[in-house]
């Protein structure tokens, strides 16, 4: 479950989130949407303890981020997958090693590892790239690393920052039914998207922001 | 940190120097480089320095005797001589001896000992020290009974050009360890500069990997192991060039310079396995150094 | 290249050099360090060199005198001796003058002479050499004919211990060299393989550039303006740093250590000078080379 | 006027291109769309000159670019626009240094500079933010950056590579608004995307591409 009571983030003068209050259920499936420099980019970097907030408190299954240890956070880190609306993927590692990374970090059997890391790369089609360097790829292949990556190590949450800016329409497709399969697995799942192609497929809880607020709910 | 880690970390810090090879042979190019100049040094100033104790163990005296010295008197000397730390007879010289000395010493004007009825010249003992510590021995307790020993007439240091000499050494010396202290510290400060560099232009890449949820030893031990293998490289790299450098001086070239150099030998291996742990230090705690600068998150 | 960009390439030079401010100070410090090495080394060798060269020059020469020579004659000598290049007089020794030395000399032994009828001793001029080219006038065509002057009974160099001293001295400054020489190729690799680092962390820049449309020279003459800044930076702060170390080292400090070091001076102008066009030039082509290497777009 | 003759491009065993003929006339608007890793960015990359055709030739307004010298491609690139995909913002400029940047290159008066780059952020809504760096933006207001930077030189061609992948409908539709005065200006235009919602609004021209073929036009 993810809490934020009264969450206040600024950028110097600039305030990116403002009094921000939301309830994010155990295996729910929410969708954050606004304009751009809204702020949900921050506000994903907020849940997942990328940025501290300058006000309000985060709980995520009950833990302060706030009062948590630089370790511990790192655990917890583990069991969020985020996928970066910028990929954040390490140049000179191969398709296979920037996803299997995402396990390497828990120690994991190799075994396991390498068994888990082909089974995402074949979940958003990417296992005849596996040997390809991120600069090698077309934007949207970068993307689907970046999902692979996020989605490699069954996380508890799932944290995706506009997953599908650089995908086709049959891939977004694609991407959705994969992400809509996680989470009936009981993963919570938070993605933030302008997207109206995603919006409109479904009947999720829709959040919208605008200028750091929330300002509906759907 | 789980022990099944570690075939990973080895496998990425190899993966690492690999892919990053450029950054890596400048850092490890400035390292040996740096390392070179400051073995290079040391094994000149090694040798310099033993030359130089060498000459300075060419510091005598010469122990004068009284004329009417029984042989009895004369042993007790001797023995006197022998109980100073460092001291040994070189030779006895008798009057007859010293006369003929000073006659090949006067050279053209020799002539003026012709008109000489009695032999003035004492018998003496020339003295030389071994040890380093001459300057200890000089003020020395058994020196001083010496002095007083009956059949001494007088204890006299060839000194004509020593102190001068000695000065020079001292100077050279000094020398030695001031470029010696500031090469130390320049090539610490230029290695673990170099290291934070090749750490900088890889900045993104710590934080891509605490943002998956590495925890700290998880990001620094593969660039840990990458210093080692830095280090190490670069220590056995620098000696290794070294020492062909000294095979191709100490064993043709010396001779061509007509240059009184007999023995000039490698470092020692104090001193080598001194050079190879400061290096792997270096890259050890350089790249520690280096990496913990980028955990701000 | 148009001129109107000039303004631009400096604004950006210095705009670059602030927001890379971590990559500039490191590749600086090394920078520095390097150099400064290279200079104390530099310092050292100069002053060592020149205390040397003044000890060389106590090199000297007795000529001696026939005993039946005339002044007329002597005069001649004299002159004569004026003419061998950077000889010079120090005094003339007569017959009683000798005698009296020698009984100095002998010390104890002194008595030997008291039973002298007649001074055996010829008189003699005591020359010394100015000049660096001892070897040189020794061998040359006024020596010659001094030699062979009437009234000249022999001309003998006070070697005691000049030989010796000679060697040493060519060591030192064989070492001095041999150091030396490695510094320069060391710190000039330094410094290279520093600049291309700092340059590596900034490849992505480079790229951009160029495919903005920005032609070769565009994307360089910020990089080498930097480089250049660097370069004086670099050079300037470390002969500073080496003079406030020079001024600490030349007041107090030497006195402390009791030690004969008269005139310590600084580096000659030149040397400053030509210390500081190598590091610019490190700067501005350590750069250049670097940033060429960027260029495969 | 953009031609391309038997275009043929491979990074390894991967042939990126293939065959690929194509005119397209001064002062026309051209979509490009396909799958993912379909060769859209490479064909754009093509025409810019940022990388050369393993086979046949390309003719921008009659220079053919496998001909030319680097310094005079330099200038032709100056008349280009590029939209990347990755924006390729450099960070440690701000984002009017980064917008001018285009114009610096060129050599021209400094008050014009400054005047053109003040109009380009106008005209992607960015002026608040000229002063800070792209870093500290969200990916919406990036993507604007790499659009002001492109548009700023009033280049002869733009190419726009997915342009409205990180922007909202409401913004999308602006940056649509502006490429098309642009294009009325007389700018040939060629955009890479594979966002329905562009594609849907008009009955400009589109090129199909799929796995490096051109498989339609519209
Ligand atoms: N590190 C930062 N420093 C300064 N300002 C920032 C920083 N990160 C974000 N901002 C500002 O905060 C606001 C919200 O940014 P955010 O990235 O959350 O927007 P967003 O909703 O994700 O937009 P987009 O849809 O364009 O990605 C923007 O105005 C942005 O400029
Ligand atoms: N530098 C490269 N090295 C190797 N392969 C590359 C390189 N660039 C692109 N490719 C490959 O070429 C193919 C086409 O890539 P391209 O980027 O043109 O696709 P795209 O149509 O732009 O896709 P997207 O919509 O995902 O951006 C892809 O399979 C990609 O992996
Ligand atoms: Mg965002
Ligand atoms: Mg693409």
């Amino acid at each position: 479950m993810i809490q934020l009571f009264h969450i206040y983030k600024n950028f110097g003068a600039n305030i990116a989130l403002n009094d921000i209050n939301l309830r994010v259920h155990e295996g729910e499936f929410v969708f954050v949407t606004g304009p751009s420099g809204a702020g949900k980019t921050t506000l994903l970097r907020l849940i997942f303890g990328a940025e501290r907030p300058a006000g309000g408190h985060i709980l995520i299954n009950g833990i302060n981020l706030s009062r948590i240890s630089r370790t511990r956070l790192d655990l917890l880190r583990r069991k969020i997958g985020f996928v970066f609306q910028d990929f954040k993927l390490l140049t000179n590692r191969t398709v296979f090693q920037n996803v299997s990374l995402a396990l390497e970090v828990t120690g994991e059997r190799r075994s396991f590892i390498r068994k888990k890391t082909r089974q995402a790369l074949k979940l958003v089609g990417l296992v005849e790239k596996e040997k390809a360097f991120p600069l090698q790829l077309s934007g949207g292949e970068q993307q689907r690393v970046a999902i692979a990556r996020a989605i490699v190590k069954d996380p508890l949450i799932l944290l995706a920052d506009e997953p599908t800016g650089n995908l086709d329409p049959e891939l977004t497709k694609d991407i959705m039914v994969l992400f809509r399969s996680i989470h009936m697995k009981g993963t919570t799942v938070v993605v933030a998207t302008h997207s109206r192609e995603l919006l409109a497929g479904t009947a999720q809880r829709t959040v919208f922001l605008n200028r750091g607020r929330i300002v509906g709910e759907e | 940190m789980s022990p099944r880690l570690w075939p990973y970390f080895l496998k990425q810090a190899i993966w690492n120097m690999i892919k990053n090879r450029g950054v890596h042979a400048l850092g490890l190019g400035t390292m040996v480089a740096s390392l070179l100049i400051f073995g290079a040094f040391l094994l000149l100033f090694v040798n310099l320095d033993t030359w130089l104790r060498g000459w300075e163990h060419a510091l005598s005296m010469t122990v004068y005797l009284d004329d009417g010295i029984s042989n009895a008197q004369r042993n007790k000397v001797a023995s006197m001589i022998k109980r100073i730390p460092g001291a040994r007879i070189k030779r006895f010289i008798s009057k007859a001896d010293a006369l003929e000395e000073l006659r090949d010493a006067l050279g053209p004007q020799s002539g003026l000992l012709d008109g000489l009825s009695t032999n003035p010249l004492p018998a003496s003992f020339e003295v030389v020290f071994k040890g380093p510590e001459v300057a200890k021995t000089l003020s020395s307790q058994a020196m001083e009974k010496l002095k007083k020993t009956p059949g001494v007439e007088e204890v006299q240091f060839t000194r004509e050009w020593q102190q001068r000499f000695d000065a020079l050494m001292r100077m050279v010396r000094l020398v030695g360890f001031i470029i010696g202290g500031l090469l130390c510290l320049g090539v610490l400060f230029i290695v673990a500069n170099t290291i934070k560099l090749a750490i900088y232009s890889r900045k993104d890449e710590i934080e891509i990997l605490k943002l998956v949820g590495a925890t700290d030893w998880f990001v620094k031990v593969p660039f840990l192991l990458e210093g080692l293998i830095q280090g190490i490289l670069g220590g056995a790299l620098s000696l290794l060039t070294l020492f062909l450098a000294y095979l191709l001086l100490a064993t043709k070239k010396m001779q061509l310079l007509s240059f009184p150099i007999l023995n000039f030998t490698f470092l020692p291996s104090e001193y080598v396995i001194a050079l190879l742990i400061v290096s792997v230090l270096l890259g050890l705690v350089g790249s520690f150094i280096a990496v913990g600068r980028f955990f701000e998150l």
